[in-house]
Formats: structure tokens, C-alpha cells, sequence
């Protein structure tokens, strides 16, 4: 099986995709000949034709507007917002138009756009190229939300968005669009969404986390294993619908939990996992759900370094929910 | 605008018209072929729009609507749609009934989804005038405007890559050229060359806000130089040159010449909905220097030196819509609004885990009285 | 004193700040000659001329762009978008530009833009004139946001946010715009941003709301009470930064609690009101605290009414946490 | 744009143009009056440029800098700044170093904002080449492209509100023109008859973009045509030319009788920015095309025609920047990045509970390295 990081995983799956359903069209600024700022669609300008990845003017307003027009005649856009802090000229064409399409025509124009944007800090990229905006999407009935944390769900996770009629924001964690690999097959495949994966088992603590946290989570389980405290590790992948079996179970079990994300704390999606949670684990908790997330700033450049939560700063929570 | 500047519309050479305000062909002006059976159709049409405004308004009035907008005086430029196939698309904005029912929505439709009850096409999820019909491919209604162009756009785009002669047309005031949208769309358009045909009824008012406050170009048409696509000017209120003007309009798009700017020059007679009043920042004076300008009156004065136009014929429109009318707002009325449980349809596919759990609890509450509901 | 509504308040406090402070600019559609599509800068026109009270043209982004750089000069501009739903064309410059301009710019630039904008349903709106986006500010560092149930604070915390330098999200409950009346003084007064109001003191279950919900959970209270139920009502009033001290002293006391709001459940501002708490009065927690919110769907038209919480399903939760 | 238009854009009439690519005047061209000191001024403020630029992207190859952004080429449009007095405000994309510098900016002030360290003006906060300077009244600059536009109009709006007659001039490249915030903005000015200037650096290139996949119209000067407002286009590379349309618009603004855009038809010689490749999208025979019509070189040819300029005096110029450089590139390595303490500071006037909770918080964990710091 070939080794694959996340930008070969996406673009394969695009491949596999545009491919398969000739009415695939791909859509966004310079993801034509250039092949994406991150190069996720590398190649299938020359494979698939100007006609079919688009190079547009600068308005993501219009990308976003045009991949909607798309939809509702029968085409199936995938368009690229370039950073997911970006995302907010489309901001209006997702929140009322995109998500609110299928409800508000009672079922007669689904709107399948399937809208790939890089997500995320870590790359020294500032306030404007590291936000982590999923929350905003979360609280807007009618969109999916998927983050996938390596290779192998990223292209699962992304053919199975392709081929659904729901509006989904596949948010990429640009950080380890490169450093993660890992063995990815070449054929088709898809991975449900919806679901949760158990990376770690542990009967203590839960550890909850999504996209390039997932690797953090995993670092503070290997460090607190190593002190004897044993911490499931669960990805939650999907958004929404997050899995609330999965974590509601595991959370069951253990009486304590730590989610984590790098989104400001403040209404973040976190707050959500942990009301949910308390709500159904209520009578098995043993402390407090800690949460280790970003500050409630903008997102800095020179103390990127500070902001972003990471293993030692999981740790100390997991001794905290310990130690109450 | 001031009532001093419509005689002065009158006048300006880019201004396409084809009937006078008497509806007499203006010397030298070429006129659309268009048959008299199309001719009576397009009567019918505006009138029955007229009507169906009347009657709306007037039940609103009474409370028994929670809203409308009328388009009076306006008619004519919902009639861009003539030159269109069923095949073609349409993204309308909140004004254009005739538009819909040109297509073929019945006023059955109409008025259930005015009432937004069990029969509404789209089930009560939207206030009143937001229609939606994918089976005539009228694209639903959103109220926030100018969010259709670039779906328009993106339509067209759609219609282009599958390599179809389909066209899109969408529809806005001249109020919603101020958006965001209205540039990145018309841009899309001018650069990808998509099959797309732009009506702005520049009707003078959004809302309060008079064009002058809305932009300092010398005309909406102007702006399509911005893009790099014609930009046509029409008396929106001669239905001929309308019609004249979107034939060009949608052949070219069809032809794969790319899109087309339309300026429908017009005049909101009326209030912006019911829930406005005009009184407030509008000189009365000028909706009644537009009463000559009626482009319902000009169509008839067109009709009558065609001896197509009698005042019998008028009155059987006008008593079948009324009646067609009255028996559907009974209906309408009557049906009831729809089950609680299509609440949490349509927000996706299928139900994910957390609709489900609140379907079950809203079931599971006492049911809520409509406090707007009058039968 | 003379009794006013919430319109004629915020027309008041209006009033009073354009004549005290020059530098003030109201902006927005249909604000001047109209006076507002809700009638909330009547008279403002008229009194200080169209140079001061503008009639933009049909643009939020227009609105608010124009509204920072009025304010990074030095000018007051009090920007009114028209409906909260309409904000979203808005939602960049909101977000990415006036959050941030104070901290991008290391402090150089305070950003003092006051933003009016009805906000909520209950008129019979559908999804377009009745929304309740007040999370997705929230979670934005940089502003506030404040949202009145009643003429006295929305008078006075208007006049608050026009004296300060942070920016400012003022949505105004537009459901009871006219019904909510009270005695309003004539003269100039400030109502504290972040402070909460105990509404009514109670000693079994806690309800916390704000804006339009104030009156339903006062309501839930009352017939709460004559079944025997003591209930403490809290009006939130500033959500960002909202009053973490009331609320936590409240819950602490009563170890139950209910959090409503219109807005949609999921990561709605009750998730991070209700973790907050978690975190904070975990060992007083009698029983999960309830959320009564809008469904997680757009919001509807002809089902308005079932959409909306009321005084009964609140006072099913509040049943509902003194059975757990 | 292919090197076969490079030709026509030289002969286009709509094109101001003073000197030619060697620096003499065209024949029957006006020259704006520039004191020969200043022209030394503007030959020195374009060369440092040329010199920053090229030390900047230099070490941001040996990983020493974060990120950086090289305006070869395009430094004749910084300084459309010419006529603007201290009073003016500029609101600057992430491309015109010149403006800074003119301006203002020192060099140290410049190298601590790229290294983002304890004595940048901004505070770390923003990446490399994202200036603000509110004692040169020059704005925050953001990276969403466009954003400035409307903000710039909004200060002009205030500028005309106070009675001052002061102006605003925001610069953006040909590709922002397509953004929804471009259209508002201008709009806003076109109404409002705001004091503003808008400069569009038509480079050529949106990253990979070129400027036919942006738009359709036949230039970008003439989008003002939907604004109702003047456009005028001029050769980026001539500094005579720009600082005389510049002129032009500032004396116009400042006259109250409103906005003004500016085409500079310029080239973008090399990458977008330190993180890309142009060779993947573009035929290098194009930058060489561009070659003769370097700005630099023409200003050299015109002071040289005018016995402005020397070798020696170059190498002056040359040497004095590079030890500058170098002095404060050393310094601004060694000072360090802001105290951890910052990271809270300024997201509002004052710290509210959950932001000290927070601070608190950082504080008591162990200080995490910056990967970056090379140092
Ligand atoms: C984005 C947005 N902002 C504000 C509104 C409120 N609004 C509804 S209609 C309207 C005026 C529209 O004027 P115009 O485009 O000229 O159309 P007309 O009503 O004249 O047909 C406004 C401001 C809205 N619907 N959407
Ligand atoms: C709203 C937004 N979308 C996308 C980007 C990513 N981006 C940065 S620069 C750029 C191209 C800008 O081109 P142009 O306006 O011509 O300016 P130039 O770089 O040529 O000076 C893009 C797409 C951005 N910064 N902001
Ligand atoms: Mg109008
Ligand atoms: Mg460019």
C-alpha cells in the first residue's frame, strides 16, 4: 500500500472523484495550473481541463455563490476557499444560501457542495492564516462538518462527503498536511461520517480532540502512560454530526475527560462536547471536563508557540481531572 | 428621483422603447414578433398580477396575511421571462409574480405558499412571496438580496460545462446593484462567459433609499462595463421593449456569446410591503406622475390599435382570476398549517441523532397555538 | 418619568449621544429620512442632518468597512444593519477586521464601532428576520456583546457601549421592541456592560436568559412559584464578556439551573454558559442544568410558534432537574 | 498576459505615459513639476526598496525570516503617495514598501515588524510585511485581501464630515478588484463623493492568476465607470507618469469633487511572496519581456538626461542602506520575540475576567520555545 501524506490523500481522492462523476467540477483561486496554493489539486487541471477545474477571480462570495448554482442545477462542485480564514467573504452564501437551501425550497433543491479549505494554525501563519473558525459552521443547521486528522480518513472521509447530498465544510489541518502520513490504499474507499475513532483505549481518561490535535491528545496519553495514567484517545472526525455514542460511552466509563481544540475557548465547539457530555454522563463524572483550547485572541504570529495547546498543557489537565 | 426627471427619462437616447405611453409604436421603432394569442397571453399575465396584488394586499391589510409585496407598475419587466424555454432556469427575487406565473405557477401554489400551509410547495418555511418551484426550474426565494447572482452564475456556469444552449436569467432591484454579490456575480459571469441574462428592475426605490443614495453612475445598465458585458437600458414599463430586449439578450447567452446586463427602467407605484409606508419619505407627487406611464395601460393601448383589446374580454380575465382567487385563498385558509414533525425535515438528508432527539421532545411538549392564525 | 419602549429608548439614548458627542455618524440603511425600518433613528435625520445620519447604499459590508474607518480616524459611527440576518455580508469586516484591528495593529488602533442590529424572532419572520447569530460573535475575540430585555438597560447599556473604546455588537430583541415598556429617565445614565441582573431571587433552580427570553423565563418563574417552585431569574444582559460571578454565586446556591436561549442548541451561547458553570460549580450541581434553545434547524416560518422556547417547556426542565 | 501584449500595452492611447523606457520624455508629454531634490528622493526611497527587498527574501531563503513579499519591479506605484501631505491617511496592501518608507518608516522600525519582535511597532502580532503606523498615519494592514477599501472610503467619509480637507489613498492589486469589499467601497465613494484615492497595482498576476481570469472588461480603470467616478490609467512603471495622475487625483479629492481610481498598469517580476514558484503557472519569457521597462531604470535614464545621477551616487545610496540594513537585521534578530505577558494585551481596551483567567493560566506553565527562533 503507498504512504501518502494528507495533500497526496486529498488529492487522490479528487482524482478517484472527478473520475468517477463527470459532473465533478473544481472550483477556487489557483487551483488550476498552479494546483492550490497547498497544491491539493496538483495535476488535474492537465487531467480533467480548464472546463472542469476552474481557476476564478478573487471573491469568495462567488466561488462559494457559483458552486451553489451548481448544485442546484445538478453539477457537483468541490470549491477550494484558499485559507479557511478566508472564508468569511462566503460567509453570507454558506450560513443563509448554502445551509438553508434544502429547508427553505421544502426539499426541493439539496444543495451537495462539498467545500475543501485548510484549517488551522502552526505554520506561522498569524491571525490570518491560522484561524480555526469551525464552531460558526457547527451552530448553522444544515451543514456537515469534517476535519480528518490523517491520511487515510482524509481521503475516506472526503470521497464519503462527495457522495452524499448534504452540504459538508471539509476543513483540512494544514499543519500536518505534510508531516502526517501513513498508508493509504489506491482504490476507492470511503469512511463513514458521523463516527468517531477510538485511537487509543484507556480506562481513566478520556481525551477528545479533532484534526491536528489529535496527534497532541495522542503525545499526552504516550506522556501520561508513561507515568501510569491510562487515557483513551478518541478523534472525533467527524463535527457534525459529532458521535456522541462514542464519547458519551467512553466518557461513561472512565468519569473524566479533556477536550481539547486550538479554536478560542470561548463558544467554541468544545463547549458543546462538554455540555453535551454532562448532560449524559452527568451521574459518572468524577471532575469537571477540562478544556485546553486557544486564548480567546486573535491568533498571534511571533507566540504561535504559546497559544497552541499542547501535550504538557493536556497533561497537567489529565492530572487535573485527576487530582479533583 | 424627482417627478421632473421621469419626463426627462422620457427623453434619453439610450432608452429602449418601442410604445409610447399610449401604447402607439414610436415612428421607427422595430417591434418583437410577437403572436396575438402570446399578445393576450402577456395581458393576462399582468393583469392577473395586478389582481392577485390587489386582492393580497387588501387581505393583509385585514390580518389575514402576514405579509406581502406588490409589484404595481412593475409588471412588465417580470415578462424578461418571454424568450426563456422550460428548459432554461430563473433565479428570481421577491418581485417578480409574473415571472412565476408566466411559468406556470397556479395561483393553487401561489396563495398555499403565501400561507405557508400543508400545501405549500415548501412547506411553511419561508414568509410569504419566497416561492420555489424546481418543477418549472424557478429557483427558491431568499430575502437576503443579491445572494441569487452568483448562484445564477454558477447555474449557467453549470449549463455551459455539461454543453447544453440552456440560459439562466436572474432577477434584482436596483437597489441590490450595491451588493457584494452583484459584482462578484456579474465578474464570474464576464469572465467564465456563462449563459446568464441580468434584470435589474430599477424601480427608483429601495426601500427609502432613492438611486442617487444607491449610486453615482450614470445608469445600472453602466455598470456593465465594469465586466465587460453589453449593458442595455429599456422602458421597463413598454412591454414590447422588454420583451425585445431579453429576445437579444437570451439569444446571444444561447448562442455562447455570453452574458447580458438588462436596466429595466420602472417605478415602484407603491409601498416596498405591506409593512412600509411610503408617506413618510416619499413625495406623493411622483407615483402619480408614473400614472401615465403604467405599462398595463400601454400593453391595452397596444392591444386595442391591434383591435385585440375588448372591455368584455378584460372583464372575463378579471372575474376568472377573482373567482379562481377567492375559491384558492378559501383553501388556502382553510388547510391548516403543516404537522408539527416536518419541523426538523429537509434541514439534511436524513435525520442525524440530535434532530431526532429534539423531534422526539417537541413531540413530546404540549402543542403551541398559533398566535397568527385566524380561522 | 415617562414610560417608554425599547425603540423609543434606543432612540433616546441616540438622541442624547449625537447631541453630546460631534463625532458621533449614524449609518446604515434607511436610517435617515425613514428613520429606520423599525423607526429606531426617527427623527435623528431630521435633527442632525444628513452628513451625520446616513442613508447608505444597499451594502453591510459597505456599512461596517466604512463604519471601521470612520472610527480608526477618530470619528463615533454607530452603524445600524437592518436585521441581525442581514449581517453576515458583513461578517469579514466584522471579524476579521474590527475584532482584530486593536490587537493587529499592537494597540495603534482601537476600533470603538458601535453596531445596532434587531436581532431574534417571534414577528413572524421565517429564516431571514429572525435569527439569533449572537455565538458566532461570541467567539470571536475582540468584541462585545450586549443584547437588553427591557428600555431602561437598553437605553443605559447604549449609552455604556457609546463610552467605551472596544467595539460593541448592541442587538436589540426586535420581538419586543414594542411590547417591553417601562419607566425610562429623561436624562443621560449608563447601565455597567458585564453585569447580569438578578431578575427575581429564588432558592431551588436558577434560570438564565437574556433578550427576549428574559420574559419567558420570568414568566416560567411565576408559575414555577405557584406550584411551589422557587426560582432565580437572571437577565445575562452583556454576553461577552458575560458575568460569570452572578451566575456562578446563583447556581452554587441552588444547584439547578436552566439556560434558554432562541438561538439554535448546538454550540449555542448556552453551551458555554452551561460548561462554564460545569467547571466552576461542579461539586454543586445537583442535576445536569437543562437547555431550553431553538431546534438545530433554519428557523421557520409557519412553525414559529413550536420553535420557540416557552414558559411551559421551561418549566418542564425546571421539573426536569429537581426529579434527576 | 503574454509577452505579445507586453508590446501593445506601450502603444494603447489611454495609457499616460511621461517617459520612455529609457528615461527620456515622449514627445508632446507634460512633466510634472518635481524639484530636483526630490527626484533624488524618489530615485533613493525606490532603491532602498529594490535593496530591502532583495536582502529580506535573501535571508528568508536561509530561514531566518518567516515569510516575505518582494515588489520587484512595481515600485514606482508606492509612491503615488507623492502628493499626499502628513495629514493624508494611506491604507496599504501587503506590496507597497515604498509608501512606508516615504513616508516615514524606518528601516528599523520596518526589520522589527518582519521579525515580529519585542520593539515591533505592531507587537508581533501579524505576520512579516503587515506594517501599521498611526504616527505616519498609515493603517493596519490585513491580509484578506480588500478589506482596506471600504475602511479607506470610511475615512475619507470622515475627513469630508469633519470639514477638513484632507484625503485617503488605499493601494490593492488588480485581483482584490474582483472581491465583493472592492465594489462597496467604491460605490460608497462614488456616492458619498469621499476624498478618496484607490490605486490598483495592476501587476499582472493574482498569484497564479492572471488578469484575464479576472476580469472581462477592457481595463481595470475603466470599472470606474460603475462608480461614476473618474478612471484613469497609467504606465506603473513610469514614476513621472504616476506621480502625475496622482496629482491629478489627490488636487481633485482635496478639492472636494471626489474619488478617483488609478490603474497602474505595472508587472510582478517575480513570485507572489517567498512561499511561491512561479515557474509551475508562468512562461519566464514573460518577466524578461518586462525587463526594458524596469521603473528603476527608467528614473536612472530621466536623472541621468537631467545630470541627476551618478554611479557614485548610486553606490552612496547602495552602501548607506546595505550597513543600515545590516545593522538593525542584527539587532532585530537579536531582541527577541514579545513577552509572553502581550499575548493578551489589546484584544480589548481592558483585560476582561476570562482573558485574565487565561493570562494567568499561560503564566503558570512552562514557557514552550519558539521552533522558529533561529537565534
Ligand atoms: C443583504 C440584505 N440587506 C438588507 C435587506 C433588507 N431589504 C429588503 S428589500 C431592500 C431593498 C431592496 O431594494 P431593491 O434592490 O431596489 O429592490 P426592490 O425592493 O425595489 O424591488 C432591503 C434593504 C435584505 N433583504 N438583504
Ligand atoms: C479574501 C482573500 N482571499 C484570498 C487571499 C489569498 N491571497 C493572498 S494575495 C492573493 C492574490 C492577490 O492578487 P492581487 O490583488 O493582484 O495583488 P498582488 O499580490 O498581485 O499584489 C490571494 C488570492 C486573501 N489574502 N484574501
Ligand atoms: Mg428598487
Ligand atoms: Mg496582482
Amino acid at each position: 500500500m503507498p504512504t501518502m501524506n494528507i495533500i497526496q490523500a486529498v488529492n487522490n481522492a479528487l482524482r478517484i472523484q472527478m473520475a468517477a462523476e463527470p459532473k465533478s467540477i473544481i472550483l477556487g483561486e489557483d487551483v488550476g495550473k498552479f494546483g492550490g496554493v497547498f497544491r491539493a489539486t496538483s495535476g488535474l487541471y492537465d487531467e480533467f481541463g480548464e472546463e472542469r477545474v476552474i481557476d476564478t477571480p478573487l471573491a469568495e462570495a462567488g466561488i462559494i455563490g457559483a458552486a451553489i448554482g451548481m448544485a442546484v442545477y445538478g453539477m457537483r462542485p468541490i470549491p477550494e476557499i484558499q485559507f479557511s480564514d478566508f472564508i468569511f467573504p462566503a460567509f453570507d452564501q454558506i450560513v443563509n444560501e448554502l445551509a438553508k437551501f434544502r429547508y427553505r425550497s421544502g426539499g426541493q433543491y439539496p444543495c451537495p457542495v462539498v467545500i475543501r479549505t485548510p484549517v488551522g494554525g502552526g505554520i506561522r501563519g498569524g491571525h490570518y492564516h491560522s484561524q480555526s473558525p469551525e464552531a460558526l459552521f457547527i451552530h448553522t443547521p444544515g451543514l456537515k462538518v469534517v476535519i480528518p486528522s490523517n491520511p487515510y480518513d482524509a481521503k475516506g472521509m472526503l470521497l464519503a462527503s462527495l457522495r452524499q447530498d448534504d452540504p459538508v465544510l471539509f476543513m483540512e489541518p494544514k499543519k500536518i498536511y505534510r508531516a502526517s502520513r501513513g498508508e493509504v490504499p489506491e482504490e476507492d474507499y470511503t469512511v463513514e461520517l458521523g463516527k468517531a475513532k477510538v485511537v487509543r483505549e484507556g480506562n481513566q481518561v478520556t481525551l477528545i480532540a479533532y484534526g491536528a490535535m489529535v496527534s497532541v491528545i495522542e503525545e499526552a496519553a504516550a506522556k501520561a502512560a508513561e507515568i501510569g495514567i491510562s487515557c483513551e484517545v478518541i478523534d472525533l472526525r467527524t463535527l457534525m454530526p459529532f458521535d456522541i455514542e462514542t464519547i458519551t460511552e467512553s466518557v461513561s466509563k472512565n468519569g473524566r475527560a479533556v477536550m481539547v481544540h486550538e479554536a478560542p475557548q470561548t463558544c467554541g465547539f468544545g463547549a458543546e462536547v462538554c455540555t453535551s457530555l454532562y448532560e449524559r454522563c452527568m451521574a459518572h463524572l468524577e471532575a469537571p471536563i477540562q478544556r485546553v483550547c486557544g486564548f480567546d485572541t486573535p491568533f498571534p504570529y511571533s507566540l504561535e508557540h504559546e497559544y497552541l495547546p499542547n501535550a504538557d498543557r493536556v497533561l497537567g489537565a489529565i492530572r487535573k481531572t485527576l487530582e479533583w | 428621483m424627482s417627478a421632473v426627471e421621469v419626463a426627462a427619462v422620457e427623453e434619453e437616447d439610450d432608452l429602449r422603447r418601442v410604445i409610447d405611453d399610449d401604447g402607439k409604436v414610436i415612428s421607427g421603432a422595430s417591434v418583437p414578433k410577437i403572436s396575438d394569442e402570446q399578445l393576450h397571453k402577456l395581458f393576462d399575465t399582468m393583469l392577473m398580477v395586478r389582481i392577485i396584488d390587489d386582492r393580497m394586499m387588501r387581505i393583509q391589510r385585514q390580518g389575514k396575511l402576514g405579509f406581502y409585496m406588490k409589484s404595481l407598475g412593475e409588471e412588465a419587466t417580470h415578462l424578461s421571462v418571454f424568450p426563456l424555454r422550460d428548459d432554461d432556469w430563473v433565479y428570481p427575487s421577491y418581485r417578480e409574480q409574473g415571472a412565476w406565473f408566466w411559468r406556470g405557477l397556479t395561483i393553487e401554489q401561489f396563495l398555499n405558499q403565501l400561507f405557508g400551509n400543508k400545501h405549500d410547495p415548501t412547506k411553511g418555511r419561508q414568509m410569504p412571496v419566497h416561492h420555489s418551484a424546481n418543477w418549472l426550474n424557478c429557483v427558491s426565494i431568499s430575502s437576503p438580496v443579491g445572494t441569487q447572482i452568483p448562484q445564477a452564475v454558477g447555474t449557467a456556469m453549470g449549463m455551459k460545462a455539461s454543453g447544453t444552449d440552456q440560459v439562466a436569467m436572474t432577477f434584482f432591484g436596483e437597489g441590490t446593484s450595491s451588493t457584494g454579490e452583484f459584482h462578484v456575480g456579474m465578474n464570474f459571469a464576464g469572465v467564465s462567459k456563462a449563459p446568464c441574462v441580468f434584470v435589474i428592475r430599477n424601480n427608483g426605490w429601495a426601500i427609502s433609499t432613492g438611486t442617487e443614495k444607491q449610486t453615482a453612475a450614470k445608469s445600472f445598465a453602466s455598470k456593465a462595463v465594469g465586466y465587460g458585458m453589453p449593458g442595455i437600458r429599456v422602458d421597463g414599463n413598454d412591454i414590447l421593449a422588454v420583451i425585445q430586449v431579453a429576445n437579444e439578450a437570451v439569444a446571444r447567452a444561447r448562442r455562447g456569446e455570453g452574458p447580458t446586463l438588462i436596466e429595466c427602467v420602472t417605478y415602484r407605484v407603491e409601498g416596498h410591503s405591506s409593512s412600509d409606508d411610503p408617506s413618510v419619505y416619499r413625495n406623493p407627487a411622483e407615483p402619480e406622475a408614473w400614472g401615465p406611464r403604467d405599462p398595463l395601460n400601454r400593453l391595452r393601448g397596444y392591444l386595442k390599435g391591434k383591435r385585440l383589446w375588448t372591455e368584455g374580454m378584460e372583464k372575463d380575465i378579471s372575474d376568472r382570476y377573482n373567482d379562481e382567487i377567492s375559491k384558492y385563498l378559501k383553501l388556502a385558509e382553510e388547510h391548516g398549517e403543516p404537522d408539527v414533525e416536518t419541523l426538523f425535515d429537509d434541514v439534511y438528508q436524513d435525520l442525524p441523532w440530535h434532530l431526532k432527539e429534539q423531534k422526539e421532545y417537541l413531540l413530546s411538549q404540549a402543542r403551541t397555538k398559533n398566535p397568527h392564525l385566524h380561522n
